[in-house]
């Protein structure tokens, strides 16, 4: 009994994690209609970013943030006004396409500079750290990684719901033309969500690195698992994101308590069938 | 006469290979109110999207007091004081009431209208300043759809078609509510299908047939048979 | 005066039938000029000629932007592997059932992800071309991870001699890309071609004419996937080796088509054959760089999808009027009057 | 004698917005009816919800005795409705005289050379043979409206919805456009024809529906609906007095 309740437990921890993974997916498909396929090498991108950085000045992960967050910032801004925005329209091909490109440009250039062998960061004592609730052990990383997620999370509905910023992501998502005829530029409107959904991405780049070995290989599969906490939480609500990893990271640690190899196929089923049951996800957005 | 405030010169605007308008002149001088009027794809929307930016033109087929805008874009274009009240209302339905007026002013230009004289105008937006855009009535609607574009203080005004899809007594009510606004001095021009509407607020008409101007004098001086003329492309 | 004649074929399109057929003669006597290096490079390249064509008839006609279809290339793989050494099944038998088993997978499956629409069906694919690649990592029998070889009774059952089996394995690939232009060529010829042309064009337009839409598109979805798989079936019976991650790799089977696709111009027919030649140009020419042609790869799809999206077929198709697969109808007008 | 199309208690609506409200009307066989009504008024979302690609909230529809309420849209068009787009919906990619074979191939179910004649024939009827080898895409919005009719008469209808097609015409061509919509009529065909160009369509019609607000608020012959005040003041928004 506590056995299954340690691997509910570390299912929904585990959630938190791939929740940042959706978050900035959430924001960009709700801003800009965009599915990003290279989403996940950007993750990986942030993760080796951060460990160039925490070689390069010997700091810890945490610290290396502060450097990694913005330059995933200042690459969104860049990449989307500079590439992205000119693949915006009714066809989906073209976003699709360029994105692809990226993340194979993306794969590349990390295996020309950082080669295919596994790299991990490393965070200290943190990393083994856990506190006993009861009978259970839960180790610190993934519940502080938990917190960042609804942190994060928070921080982003707040943002959406509360700033003039926000307003001018729901403004630009609404109706772009009206929203150009009140001073908005589009162009730039999506740059800084962009920038955004980057730094997010950063967030997660480096839990992933202090939680697993990364090699440049691995952004498929990191942006498949956030793709799957949209769908599953629903699209366009944020909430419901978390919800969404929530969801997988539980299907997904009790696949793996049954045999190790099914960690990540219970997840793909789990999507599967909610898609066959409830095509919309759990929790969609309600409509006016 | 002093400089016109706003001034088309051969303007003309393309939907890909379609020509929409062709070589359209208009001087608009500041506190003017000018109907523009004309029969379903005359060109109308058209020449609205083009003075606002919404569609590019070449540069110096519209320009605002003084300054080339053809080619800018529509937000550039809504900083230099500009605005248009879409045709149909077309509100930000994630955003509620007052987040429409809000989005409105963010120009930030210096006049007379913020949240408090937009509610004194229409008070009802004032009861529901909290509700989702989508909420509200046709009428109410179009009232926040005015409201926004006059948070932004512009000095010419644009109203696409603000009657369509309104019934009668809320036409009247809107209508009612211009003289408040274009009285201060503001330029307006009132695109139409209610045409008597249209000539009961203006100084002067243009009417627009096939993307030309067809008719454009002072309003008391064109005639019913005139405009018929004007608008069909035939003598009824 | 005479009624207008309708016709189809036109000057370039016969003439490039004559330059194709004696093309064929050519490289169908390939084993006896060319070198065994030549012959492997040329059956790859006849294989992803027939993938392009397969996934530009999906994304290019039937609106369905796949990144999954290495799960279909993968399950042929696998599917011969299996049917040969547990069903003692012929090879070429093997990889034809492989090709109905897909068929009936996919319908299930397209009833699943043709609820995602746009971007989010594409990563749908992707997810069930993740199931495919775990679930048969699972199976020990087969290699589990890390894969299994074609047993060499099952190789020799092909043909006496390494040369014999590598020209069969040449004229398999020739013949399938032979198979599956003509396939596509003859269906977009056809009235469902006609059709599903015009759901290409306008979805709204296409049902009020009478055009079944989700029936049309999940026919595509299955006859591809069928064909899909076969290719996967004759992929893996020249490498002779398989593995999940080989099988199941997005990049290889999915990423390089669509770039092909895209360089060579989307919705044509004649786009995949020129996006073919241009790639394996290009591979040729980089292979000593690595990775760094991978970069160029996607550079090159890059700057084509955004400042020429009809790609290179469609650049000279739009200056010249070209048409070498005579798919369109033409009027001859007799009398020509003036409007 | 059964209507050909009978709508009974339609509703739909868009949040707050009504764009039918409880319509009910009957179209007999060989019909010619005109739809009026400001922009807005629901016009196109009826025709959307003849032709299936709207699903109504409440009511029915019968055609040609069926109940097609909830019939899809496709096998609506092979029953033998079919309609043109205000919005031109060309196929682009294709010529024009393919544009017309879809219609034939697909909605009229003809094939081979009697596809071919047939949608040769349309073509000449509405003046685009000439431009019959032009891609859809590049035709100029007068053609793409045309050819619009072209494709609605390819497939054969016995109903056939006609949305806008005359507004931007010159003279000439509305009188030529009159024509083919004549001729079409003459053989049996029934119409339903939207329209903002009041005489063209009073050229054709028997009977107008006048709508607003999704409400059918008159019906009859056009002289009564044109002389009556309500409906210039609705429709035309004119002070009846001046």
């Amino acid at each position: 009994m506590i056995e299954w309740i340690n691997v509910l437990v570390q299912g929904v921890l585990l959630g938190g994690l791939y929740a940042l993974f959706a978050a900035g997916l959430s924001l960009i498909f709700g801003v800009m209609r965009l599915v990003n396929i290279a989403h996940g090498d950007l993750i990986i991108l942030a993760a080796y970013l951060g460990l160039s950085t925490t070689i390069m000045f010997g700091v810890h992960p945490f610290a290396a943030a502060l450097l990694v967050l913005p330059v995933m910032a200042i690459i969104g801004y860049v990449l989307q006004r500079g590439i992205l925005n000119q693949t915006l329209g009714p066809d989906i091909l073209p976003p699709l396409l360029v994105t692809f490109g990226l993340s194979v440009i993306i794969q590349n250039a990390l295996l020309e500079g950082y080669s295919a062998d596994p790299q991990k960061l490393s965070a200290g004592a943190i990393e083994t750290a856990s506190v006993n609730v009861g009978s259970l052990t839960i180790g610190i990383l993934p519940l502080l990684t938990f917190a960042i997620a609804v942190a994060v999370i928070a921080g982003l509905q707040w943002m959406f719901y509360s700033t003039a910023l926000g307003r001018g992501f729901r403004a630009v998502s609404d109706n772009q033309d009206i929203a150009q005829l009140m001073g908005l530029n589009k162009a730039h409107v999506f740059g800084l969500a962009m920038a955004l959904a980057l730094a997010v991405t950063g967030i997660a780049g480096i839990l992933l690195g202090i939680r697993t070995s990364f090699d440049p290989s691995i952004g498929g599969g990191r942006l498949i698992f956030g793709f799957e906490a949209v769908i599953i939480g629903g699209l366009g609500n944020i909430w419901g994101t978390l919800a969404g990893g929530v969801i997988l990271g539980v299907a997904q640690t009790i696949g793996a308590k049954i045999d190790p190899g099914w960690q990540v196929l219970a997840g793909h089923i789990a999507f599967l069938v909610v898609l066959a049951i409830r095509p919309n996800g759990l929790f969609p957005r309600v409509q006016h | 006469m002093s400089d016109p405030i706003l001034s088309l010169s051969k303007l003309n605007a393309y939907y890909g290979d379609f020509q929409a308008l062709y070589g359209v002149d208009m001087d608009i001088h500041a506190g003017e109110v000018v109907a523009i009027i004309g029969a379903n794809g005359a060109g109308k929307s058209t020449l609205m999207r083009s003075i606002s930016g919404l569609m590019s033109n070449a540069s110096d087929q519209v320009r605002f007091k003084g300054e080339a805008i053809g080619s800018l874009r529509a937000d550039e274009v809504a900083y230099r004081g500009l605005a248009l009240v879409p045709e149909g209302r077309q509100l930000f339905p994630s955003l509620s009431v007052e987040e429409n007026l809000m989005l409105g002013g963010k120009v930030g230009r210096a006049g007379p209208w913020s949240l408090d004289t937009v509610f004194e105008l229409f008070p009802v937006l004032q009861e529901r300043r909290k509700q989702a855009s989508t909420s509200l009535s046709g009428g109410q609607q179009q009232m926040v759809a005015i409201g926004r574009a006059l948070m932004a203080n512009p000095e010419v005004i644009l109203f696409d078609e603000i009657s369509l899809g309104l019934a009668p007594v809320i036409i009247k009510t809107i209508y009612d509510a211009l003289p408040g606004i274009i009285g201060g001095g503001m330029t307006a021009l009132v695109v139409e299908q209610d045409i008597s509407k249209a000539l009961e607020v203006s100084s002067r008409v243009f009417c627009l047939q096939e993307g030309r101007v067809s008719l454009a004098g002072a309003t008391h001086d064109v005639t019913r048979d005139q405009i018929t003329a004007a608008y069909f492309g035939v003598v009824a | 005066m005479r009624s207008p004649a309708v016709y189809r074929a036109t000057r370039a399109s016969r003439i490039a039938m004559v330059v194709a057929a004696l093309g064929l003669i050519v490289l169908a006597a390939a084993p006896w000029w060319a070198g065994r290096a030549d012959l492997r490079l040329m059956g790859e390249v006849f294989l992803y000629l027939s993938l392009a064509c397969l996934w530009n008839l999906m994304a290019g006609y039937a609106g369905l932007v796949s990144v999954g279809q290495q799960a279909f290339v993968g399950f042929g793989g696998y599917m011969l592997f299996a049917l040969t050494i547990f069903g003692g099944l012929p090879p070429i038998a093997a990889i034809l059932i492989g090709g109905l088993l897909a068929a009936l997978l996919s319908i299930p499956i397209a009833s699943l992800i043709f609820r995602l629409k746009g971007a989010y069906f594409a990563i749908g694919t992707w997810v069930v071309a993740e199931v495919f690649r775990l679930t048969f990592a699972q199976i020990a029998s087969l290699g589990g991870g890390s894969g299994t070889s074609l047993p060499v009774g099952i190789v020799r059952s092909l043909a006496d001699g390494r040369s014999a089996r590598e020209a069969l394995s040449y004229w398999l690939a020739l013949g399938a890309a032979i198979v599956v232009v003509s396939a596509v060529y003859l269906f977009l010829r056809s009235r469902r071609g006609l059709a599903l042309t015009a759901i290409r064009d306008s979805e709204v337009a296409a049902s009020g004419l009478g055009i079944d839409i989700w029936r049309t598109k999940l026919e595509v979805y299955v006859v591809t996937s069928a064909f899909t798989a076969i290719i996967g079936g004759l992929i893996f019976l020249q490498k002779l080796r398989i593995s999940p991650d080989a099988a199941f790799s997005v990049n290889d089977w999915t990423a390089f088509v669509i770039f092909i696709v895209v360089i060579g111009g989307i919705g044509t027919l004649e786009g995949p054959i020129i996006g073919t030649l241009l790639f394996f140009l290009l591979r040729e020419t980089l292979a000593d760089f690595g990775t760094i042609y991978l970069m160029v790869l996607g550079v090159v799809a890059i700057v084509v999808m955004l400042k020429a999206p009809k790609g290179v077929w469609g650049l000279i198709r739009d200056r010249y009027d070209l048409e070498l697969f005579p798919l369109s109808y033409r009027i001859k007008l007799n009398d020509p009057k003036d409007p | 004698m059964s209507a050909l199309l009978s709508v009974s208690g339609l509703k739909k609506s868009f949040g707050a917005v009504k764009v039918a409200d409880d319509s009910s009307f009957e179209i007999a066989r060989g019909d010619a009816v005109g739809i009026l009504g400001p922009n807005g008024a629901g016009k196109t979302s009826l025709f959307n919800l003849i032709t299936g690609a709207l699903k109504p909230d409440a009511g029915q529809i019968t055609f040609d005795g069926a109940d097609i309420t909830s019939t899809p849209a496709a096998k609506r068009c092979k029953m033998g409705i079919a309609r043109s787009f205000q919005v031109p919906q060309p196929f682009g990619g294709m010529t024009v005289y393919e544009n017309a074979l879809v219609g034939a191939m697909q909605g009229a179910g003809l094939s081979g050379h009697a596809a071919e004649n047939h949608a040769l024939q349309v073509l000449t009827d509405t003046g685009l043979l000439a431009k019959a080898n032009q891609r859809a895409g590049s035709l100029t919005l007068l053609d793409r409206k045309r050819l619009e009719m072209a494709r609605a008469l390819s497939a054969q209808p016995k109903l056939l919805l006609l949305d806008e097609i005359a507004g931007g015409l010159t003279e000439a061509e509305c009188t030529s456009l009159i024509d083919t919509i004549r001729a079409v009529h003459a053989t049996g065909t029934t119409i339903i024809w939207i329209e903002h160009v009041v005489h063209a369509l009073l050229a054709i019609v028997d009977r107008l529906i006048v709508i607003d607000f999704g409400k059918k608020i008159a019906e009859g012959s056009p002289k009564t609906i044109m002389d009556s005040p309500e409906v210039k003041e609705i429709y035309l928004g004119v002070d009846p007095d001046v």
